[in-house]
């Protein structure tokens, strides 16, 4: 079975469009980060997609590098998020807007 | 280097007495007199020189090419520069008695010498701008002397209307400079005069000669712009003496007669000159009639003599107007004097209703204001005599008859107030005692004749008394030459007339024009004097007149009409027209224009930053969606950018 | 040499002042005393002093810092060092220490603007000498405003001239060009209007030219009287000499083009001026409102393309520049004397000052142009010029405001000075020898320059003289025809 | 056969990366000596700074002597030479002054952390500034940022967590935007490098990933409408971390923005694709500087400031000449002197040296610390663009050649700008000098005595760059 390479980047496309929504959209901080991650797997779709159409192995490498990357970013997030939020019993970004003006 | 002497050494005396005021204490009189005493000996050194086939002309330095400066001492200046040492040097003599008790006794002396050396850069100038020069610096000297006592706010305010109005003159001048400078690109009156013809246009003469008039005008108490001089009479009296009498207010004399080839070259400026002249002299006149303050009246007795002088040389009669300046210098000095006498000995009274009487205990001051009187009124033989007579009979020969009816009642009218003056204050019982609201006298010291607080350290009570050596040697002096000098002028082939042979212009129409004889011309001239005399003797002189003088005094003082008392309502016109719209426009501009308008703008400007500063500050919620939101919203914008860009050119 | 001197000199002795301590401001006076001496003997002795140049730019446009004497600008820092060291000498109080550093910080810059021969080092000062005077007022204004009114109208100017310089920097690919000329046909017609424009509002709003004025009046009254004296003295002369420098020789044609303009400008300032401080009862201020005046004048003289007037203009920059320092000086001494500036609760200090009263005077009469002093000659030389040049009108207009100029001038020293002696003021002493030296020498220039102002003139004439054609079609009247007609 | 082998890195292109190379494995030496220490003391905080400091400037030596090469190494991968070795000398200078500013922030036993994070991140920066193709990039960008996060993270204050999330979420979120973008342009030229975009074609693809490509990058120099982060950020990251930030990530940014607009769009296009770039800049020196005026807090202050002034910078690129990008980087030289230097003067008005510095505390500051006082002038006025310092020299550099590029609209934006941002500077200069009682203020100082010396670096760096003769040798070499 031999998709067209197009609809690889229109799932990308919405993926991307999604995990944007998601960042604006929700006020749980996990699920922003999930959008994120959401935003960056979209690219390495069209990445991989790309690389396939081209025949060229960096859009390969590139999605790698995008995976490590955003792992790393995942666990700094987190972290982040368990050290805003260690005190809060729910988890809400939009109560965390001292700073503001 | 003697001209440079004459013309140095008053400016010396000046800066070192201003100076050195304070050290020199009562030296400062005596060596004030001397300087200008030794500029005056030093110009008669000079009369060979100045009388020469070419006159002495002395170059000074030069700011471009065209516009140098230098003294030049002719038979014009010569006669101006001898008054005005001359008689400078009689009034710095008596001064030194009249100020003695003055303050700043030094301060005087150093303005007065500044005067001399100011007066003396006028008429020795050669060329347009130190003429002007000249001008402005007798402005200011006349300023600090009118406003001498400047801790009295009349005469502040006196002083700023004489100078202000001074600088209207100025600028007349200024114009006149214009317009030669623009025409022959230089300065010296040498090349102006030789250009007279070919350079100018009869509009353009008429309109160069129009702005030295203006000047004239100013400096000279004509018509529209007189009203100065009487106000200026709040200086000390030898200041009026010298700088509102016999010299400064008759620069517009020299002003005329030194261009007197422009004139001659434009017959519309003539008339206009010679216009005014006569209307000043008949306005003056018939003003005097109407003052009480002694002063007042000699000032605008002057006012009206230069009106003749001007209308003299206005239509041509150059050397007759001049002749008539020489003659009042002496005869106007010497009444100064004679009222400075009296003023002195009543402790600053000028009110001529509180004198009366004097005659008796004042005898010198008496004998010196008839003789003043005698010669101003043109009683034959004195010096005004013969000068007025020219004046007014140069207008019937020159070809002006209206002007020539003008000149011969005014000659009555002189006569009039003249002897009005002379019997008030010599005549009749002294009045120094009476209440002054008895004499119709509601506000004196609006009147301007109350005494000055402060002037005197000592309280002394007004008692006639005789003057000392100082003050009436001058005048005694003084009665010399204005019985006497008249006679230079008499008969056809006088020696005034052989002095200025060739030197004037020769007037258009010379004598033949005149419908009747000089000396049916002197009949009515003296007829109108005559008549004048016997209505001022009826009227205050004659024994019935002086016993009721008191209440005479008061219904005449009650009932004077506005419009003398008010001098033409000149002061209020110039007040509504020009005085009250300037200031008001000023306050506009400075009260409304520059805060409420311009700055409006910037401050509005600034305002809106401030707005958008804090309206910018509120779309930062704090709240990290909304930040997304906007992050999102401009990638929305750059991408529909790019569609509209790059899609639709595939 | 002597030029870097005069320059990098006061701006570096200034910012070492604040090494003083702060109680001994006595010192730091007498440290500004002197380098105002100085550099007056030094602009004297020297001056035919080369000129001092060293490579800054080479690309976008050439540029260095490059110092000399130009015609005009010789007698503009003989004139800037004597007000420094008169109001050096006037510097008193708790807080001289700040005012003499910025004093001679202020004229190290002004003497950079007015010596660069580069225009980027033109512009550089310009807006350097913004900041002394931002920084006094600042400290010692009453009013916070003041202070950011004088710096917003002035930065936008700066600005402005720095666009245009930048424009200008392009298009001739160098900026080291004042006193130089250019080939005809650089800067085209299109950016020329612009780089006018902007050069143009710099130098209008420095000068002040209605209707750009309005912070003036509020910084000269608020100054203290020392900087004020600077200021108004040299300062404002820098937008005249901005346009006898940049407009005349590369921007003739824009000059030409905007004269119906800057005539009408000027003659409003002029006009607007005279009448509003005929009325104005801040002393400091009535002042204020006379420049504005008198630079009206200015600006028509350097707009008529007359070299009398342009002449006449020089003459006049330096003659307003002495005589606004003495009456600002002279009115900063009543100030401290009475605590007030107010013309209405003065009145009668003359008695009891004359010295002080003499002082004034002269000022006030050197101001309404008395003949015989630096006034008359420039006022003269500029209104022949204009009139011979054919601007009948605006020589009119100016005779208009010479009568009004010895109006307010009067009114200013009457006010103060003459009347009966108002009682409730405090203190009573007459001119200290101190404030006579800072006086003394400012005097006996408008003196000297109204009795001969030829050595002006005859710089300024080099000035003059290689006006492009484009200026001279402007003339109604040929200067040297005899025949043209007066209009 | 995998064509990759015939590239091989060699020494070569190692040594190209061999400044970044040092920043970024010194850390690994600091921790290692850091696991010595039981107890906290202030040695370990010498001990950390101190080698942190030998190696940034042995990297700064090392990055010098690369100065006259050019480097092309990684197989086009990474680029050294020219203005990337200013930009990451610039960046070496940034990290060095902070930590002068950090000596006295946080706890002993944590520095070690921190510094370690403060020089990944200068790593980052600096791979960016060569990064030649759109991994690197990628790289380069996230090494940065990744390391931020945690730093701004490092304070007790609660601020400080909520600046680290909020940077988090929308740097992450501008990041995916580059990345997204990245994937287009590789989609539209098959090819990641930005050699590749300069040949190719383009299509609606290619500008829209050049346009979220741009996007990504406009987010780090926090141009408007993507500079929502900046304020909320630098107010509550400690100080120092924000001083590094305001540096540190427009240097290295700049370096990439720099390349994509020269070098990696068509040249026929060019122009159309980057005029969203100078809408951004207009907007940003316009909204920044106005912005700036309602400020009361000077961190807050100067984040506005810096979205302005970063509108002075690509102003700079406005029409791609070559003189642009020489005085955009000068720019960004004398700004990195006149921020850094308020940044310590700020630093050393706090008592731990990250306190939340107001306005207030300005007010009659002359009278009391007449030094500093003059220090925060001379930057302040620099900043305004006022002579005699760089930053009127480079502004009017920018003005000229954005008016010869013909955008004479955006140098009267950039003059508007400057004109609001006076009033801006000197409102704190007239506070410092202005009379005033200052009994109420709070007069507090940093024990610390070493950002003295960056101020005292920055003062003179701000006038001597500002008064030297700039010749085409010492300005900058061209773009590679």
């Amino acid at each position: 079975m031999n998709v067209a390479p197009e609809n690889y980047v229109a799932l990308s496309a919405v993926l991307f469009f999604i995990g944007v929504v998601g960042v604006i959209a929700r006020r749980n901080p996990l699920i922003m980060l999930m959008s994120i991650e959401l935003l960056f797997n979209a690219a390495n779709l069209a990445l991989v997609t790309y690389a396939r159409a081209w025949v060229n192995n960096a859009g390969h490498i590139f999605a790698f590098l995008v995976i490590t990357v955003a792992a790393a970013e995942a666990a700094i997030g987190l972290a982040i998020v368990a050290v805003t939020f260690r005190k809060e019993p729910f988890v809400d970004v939009d109560e965390v807007s001292a700073l503001r003006g | 280097m003697l001209l440079y002497l004459v013309w140095l050494l008053p400016l010396v005396g000046g800066v070192g007495l201003w100076a050195f005021g304070p050290q020199l204490k009562s030296w400062a009189g005596p060596i004030g007199s001397a300087l200008v005493g030794v500029s005056f000996i030093a110009t008669l050194f000079l009369w060979r020189d100045a009388t020469a086939a070419r006159a002495l002309d002395v170059p000074l330095g030069s700011w471009l090419p065209g516009w140098s400066f230098g003294l030049l001492l002719d038979r014009l200046s010569l006669i101006w520069t001898l008054i005005i040492t001359g008689v400078g040097f009689l009034i710095h003599v008596y001064s030194i008695g009249y100020m003695d008790r003055d303050r700043a006794f030094a301060r005087f002396f150093a303005y007065m010498n500044f005067f001399v050396f100011a007066m003396l850069t006028l008429v020795l100038s050669d060329n347009v701008i130190g003429l002007l020069v000249g001008w402005g610096l007798v402005g200011l000297a006349s300023y600090f002397l009118i406003g001498f006592w400047f801790y009295k706010p009349t005469a502040v305010a006196a002083a700023r209307k004489a100078f202000v109005m001074n600088v209207v003159g100025d600028i007349g001048i200024m114009f006149a400079i214009f317009l030669i400078v623009a025409k022959l690109g230089g300065i010296g009156y040498g090349l102006i005069f030789a250009n007279v013809g070919s350079a100018f246009t009869p509009h353009e003469l008429f309109l160069v000669c129009l702005g030295l008039f203006i000047g004239c005008a100013a400096k000279s108490a004509q018509i529209p712009l007189h009203s100065w001089l009487p106000d200026a009479m709040e200086g000390p009296t030898p200041v009026s003496a010298l700088i509102h009498a016999a010299t400064m207010v008759t620069a517009g004399v020299y002003l005329v007669a030194r261009f007197a080839p422009l004139w001659s070259a434009s017959p519309d400026a003539q008339e206009l000159v010679g216009a005014i002249g006569a209307l000043t002299a008949i306005a003056g006149a018939i003003l005097g009639c109407a003052q009480w303050d002694i002063k007042r009246i000699l000032a605008y007795s002057t006012m009206s003599q230069i009106g003749y002088m001007i209308m003299g040389v206005g239509i041509g009669a150059y050397d007759a107007g001049v002749f008539h300046f020489l003659t009042h210098a002496f005869f106007k000095a010497q009444l100064f004097l004679g009222a400075g006498i009296i003023i002195h000995a009543l402790a600053d009274e000028q009110d001529v209703r509180r004198m009366g009487g004097l005659r008796k205990q004042m005898p010198f001051a008496f004998a010196a204001m008839l003789v003043g009187v005698l010669a101003i009124s043109g009683v034959p033989g004195l010096s005004g005599f013969f000068s007025k007579d020219a004046v007014v009979y140069g207008a019937l020969q020159t070809g002006h008859p209206w002007l020539y009816a003008v000149a011969v009642v005014t000659a009555g009218i002189t006569a009039y107030y003249m002897f009005r003056l002379l019997f008030v204050t010599f005549f009749g019982a002294y009045r120094g005692a009476v209440d002054p609201s008895d004499l119709g006298i509601r506000h004196p010291e609006l009147a301007g004749t109350a005494a000055s607080p402060g002037h005197h350290p000592e309280e002394e009570e007004p008692h006639p008394h005789a003057p000392g050596w100082l003050m009436s040697a001058p005048v005694a002096i003084l009665i010399v030459p204005t019985i006497a000098i008249g006679w230079l002028d008499f008969g056809s082939n006088s020696a005034w007339k052989q002095f200025f042979a060739g030197f004037f212009p020769r007037a258009a129409d010379a004598a033949g024009a005149a419908p009747i004889s000089e000396a049916v011309s002197t009949l009515l001239v003296l007829l109108a004097v005559a008549i004048g005399f016997a209505v001022a003797y009826a009227r205050y002189g004659a024994p019935a007149a002086l016993r009721g003088a008191i209440a005479r005094l008061r219904t005449e003082t009650i009932r004077m009409p506005g419009v003398l008392v008010n001098a033409y309502y000149f002061d209020a016109a110039f007040e509504a027209l020009l005085v009250r719209p300037a200031r008001a426009l000023g306050g506009w501009f400075d009260r409304t224009v520059d805060p409420h308008v311009i700055d409006a703008g910037v401050r509005e400007a600034a305002i809106s930053a401030q707005w958008l500063g804090h309206l910018f500050r509120s779309f930062q919620t704090g709240l990290v969606r909304a930040y997304a939101l906007t992050l999102a919203f401009g990638v929305a914008c750059i991408v529909a950018y790019y569609a509209l860009a790059f899609g639709g050119g595939r | 040499m002597t030029v870097t001197a005069l320059v990098l000199g006061p701006l570096v002795i200034g910012l070492l002042l604040y090494l003083v301590p702060r109680e001994h401001g006595g010192i730091a006076r007498l440290v500004a005393v002197a380098v105002g001496a100085i550099s007056f003997g030094l602009a004297l002795y020297d001056p035919a002093a080369g000129d001092a140049s060293v490579r800054w730019l080479s690309r976008p446009f050439a540029a260095s810092f490059h110092l000399g004497f130009g015609p005009v600008s010789y007698w503009i820092v003989v004139l800037l060092a004597l007000a420094t060291f008169g109001a050096a000498l006037a510097v008193t109080g708790p807080r001289s220490r700040a005012l003499a550093a910025q004093l001679l910080i202020l004229q190290g810059a002004m003497n950079g603007v007015f010596l660069a021969k580069d225009l980027l080092l033109f512009a550089l000062f310009w807006d350097l000498m913004l900041i002394p005077v931002f920084l006094v007022l600042v400290e010692f204004a009453p009013h916070g405003r003041t202070a950011w009114k004088y710096l917003i109208y002035n930065l936008a100017g700066g600005l402005a001239l720095l666009l245009a310089t930048a424009a200008f920097g392009y298009l001739a690919t160098t900026t080291d060009v004042i006193g130089k000329s250019l080939p005809a046909g650089t800067i085209g017609s299109v950016w020329g209007a612009w780089i006018f424009a902007g050069f143009a509002f710099a130098f209008l709003i420095k000068t002040p030219v209605f209707p750009f004025h309005t912070w003036m009046p509020e910084t000269y009254a608020e100054l203290p009287a020392p900087m004020v004296a600077v200021v108004s003295a040299v300062q404002s002369k820098a937008g005249l000499y901005g346009f006898l420098i940049v407009g005349l020789p590369f921007l003739a044609p824009e000059m030409a083009r905007a004269q119906t303009l800057m005539f009408a400008l000027g003659a409003i300032a002029l006009i607007y001026g005279a009448l509003a401080s005929l009325v104005e009862r801040d002393a400091k201020r009535v002042v204020a409102y006379s420049s504005l005046s008198h630079l009206g004048l200015i600006v028509l003289a350097v707009f008529s393309g007359s070299n009398l007037a342009i002449a006449g203009a020089v003459v006049y920059i330096v003659a307003h520049g002495l005589f606004s320092a003495v009456l600002f000086l002279a009115l900063g001494a009543v100030e401290q004397r009475e605590e007030t500036r107010d013309l209405a609760r003065l009145g009668g200090l003359g008695a009891r000052n004359p010295k002080l009263a003499g002082a004034l005077m002269l000022g006030a009469l050197a101001a309404l142009g008395l003949p015989g002093l630096a006034g008359f000659s420039g006022e003269i030389l500029i209104l022949t010029g204009l009139y011979r040049a054919g601007f009948v009108w605006p020589a009119l207009v100016a005779l208009v405001a010479v009568v009004l100029a010895s109006a307010y001038m009067l009114r200013l020293f009457q006010g103060i000075m003459n009347g009966p002696e108002v009682p409730d003021l405090p203190e009573r002493r007459d001119m200290t020898w101190t404030e006579a030296l800072a006086i003394a020498p400012l005097v006996a220039g408008f003196v000297l320059l109204g009795i001969n102002p030829a050595p002006l003139v005859a710089r300024a004439a080099a000035l003059a003289q290689p006006a492009p054609p484009a200026l001279v079609s402007v003339r109604a009247v040929p200067e040297d025809s005899h025949a043209a007609g007066a209009r | 056969m995998l064509p990759a082998l015939a590239n091989i890195p060699t020494g070569a292109d190692y040594a190209a990366l061999l400044p970044a190379f040092v920043v970024a494995v010194t850390p690994l030496l600091i921790l290692f000596v850091d696991l010595f220490y039981r107890e906290s003391g202030p040695w370990r905080r010498v001990v950390a700074v101190g080698l942190a400091l030998v190696w940034l400037i042995v990297a700064g030596a090392l990055q010098a002597g690369q100065y006259p090469h050019d480097y092309v190494a990684f197989g086009g991968a990474f680029v050294q030479g020219g203005f990337s070795i200013v930009l990451s000398e610039i960046v070496i200078v940034a990290t060095i002054a902070t930590l002068l500013l950090s000596i006295g922030v946080g706890r002993d036993d944590q520095v070690a952390g921190t510094t370690s994070l403060l020089l990944w991140s200068a790593s980052g920066a600096m791979l960016m500034s060569g990064a030649s193709n759109l991994m690197t990039v990628f790289l380069g960008l996230e090494l940065l940022s990744l390391a931020l996060y945690c730093l701004c993270a490092m304070s007790t204050r609660r601020t400080a967590r909520e600046s680290a999330l909020k940077y988090l979420i929308l740097s992450s979120m501008a990041s995916g935007f580059l990345l997204y973008g990245s994937a287009l342009l590789f989609g539209a030229t098959g090819s990641v490098a930005f050699a590749a975009l300069a040949s190719a074609t383009v299509t609606p693809l290619l500008a829209l990933g050049a346009g979220l490509f741009m996007v990504g990058l406009a987010f780090k120099l926090s141009l408007v409408p993507f500079h929502a982060w900046t304020p909320d950020v630098y107010e509550g990251a400690p100080l120092p971390v924000t001083a590094f930030m305001s540096i540190v990530t427009k240097a290295g940014t700049l370096a990439v923005l720099a390349r994509f607009a020269y070098a990696a769009l068509p040249s026929e296009h060019r122009a159309a694709v980057l005029l969203p770039l100078w809408v951004l800049a207009a907007l940003s020196m316009l909204v920044g500087n106005l912005a700036a005026l309602a400020q009361t807090d000077m961190k807050r202050l100067l984040a506005y400031s810096g979205i302005a002034q970063v509108g002075y910078i690509v102003t700079a690129f406005a029409g791609t000449s070559a003189l642009g990008l020489r005085y955009a980087i000068l720019y960004l030289a004398g700004y990195t002197f006149m921020n850094l230097g308020a940044f310590a003067v700020v630093a050393l008005m706090a008592r731990d040296g990250d306190a939340i510095v107001g306005l207030p505390r300005f007010a009659g500051l002359a009278a009391r610390r007449p030094w500093l006082a003059a220090a925060m002038t001379l930057f302040l006025i620099g900043l305004a663009g006022l002579p005699p310092t760089i930053g009127f020299t480079a502004k009017i550099l920018i003005l000229t050649t954005t008016l010869g590029a013909g955008y004479a609209w955006l140098a009267g934006t950039l003059i508007l700008g400057t004109a609001i941002s006076a009033y801006v500077y000197l409102k704190i200069v007239r506070a410092m000098f202005a009379r005033v009682d200052a009994a109420h203020v709070r007069d507090e100082r940093s024990p610390n005595v070493l950002p003295w010396v960056a101020v005292a670096v920055c003062a003179v760096a701000t006038v001597v760059l500002g008064l030297q003769p700039l010749t085409p040798s010492n300005i900058l070499p061209l773009v590679k």
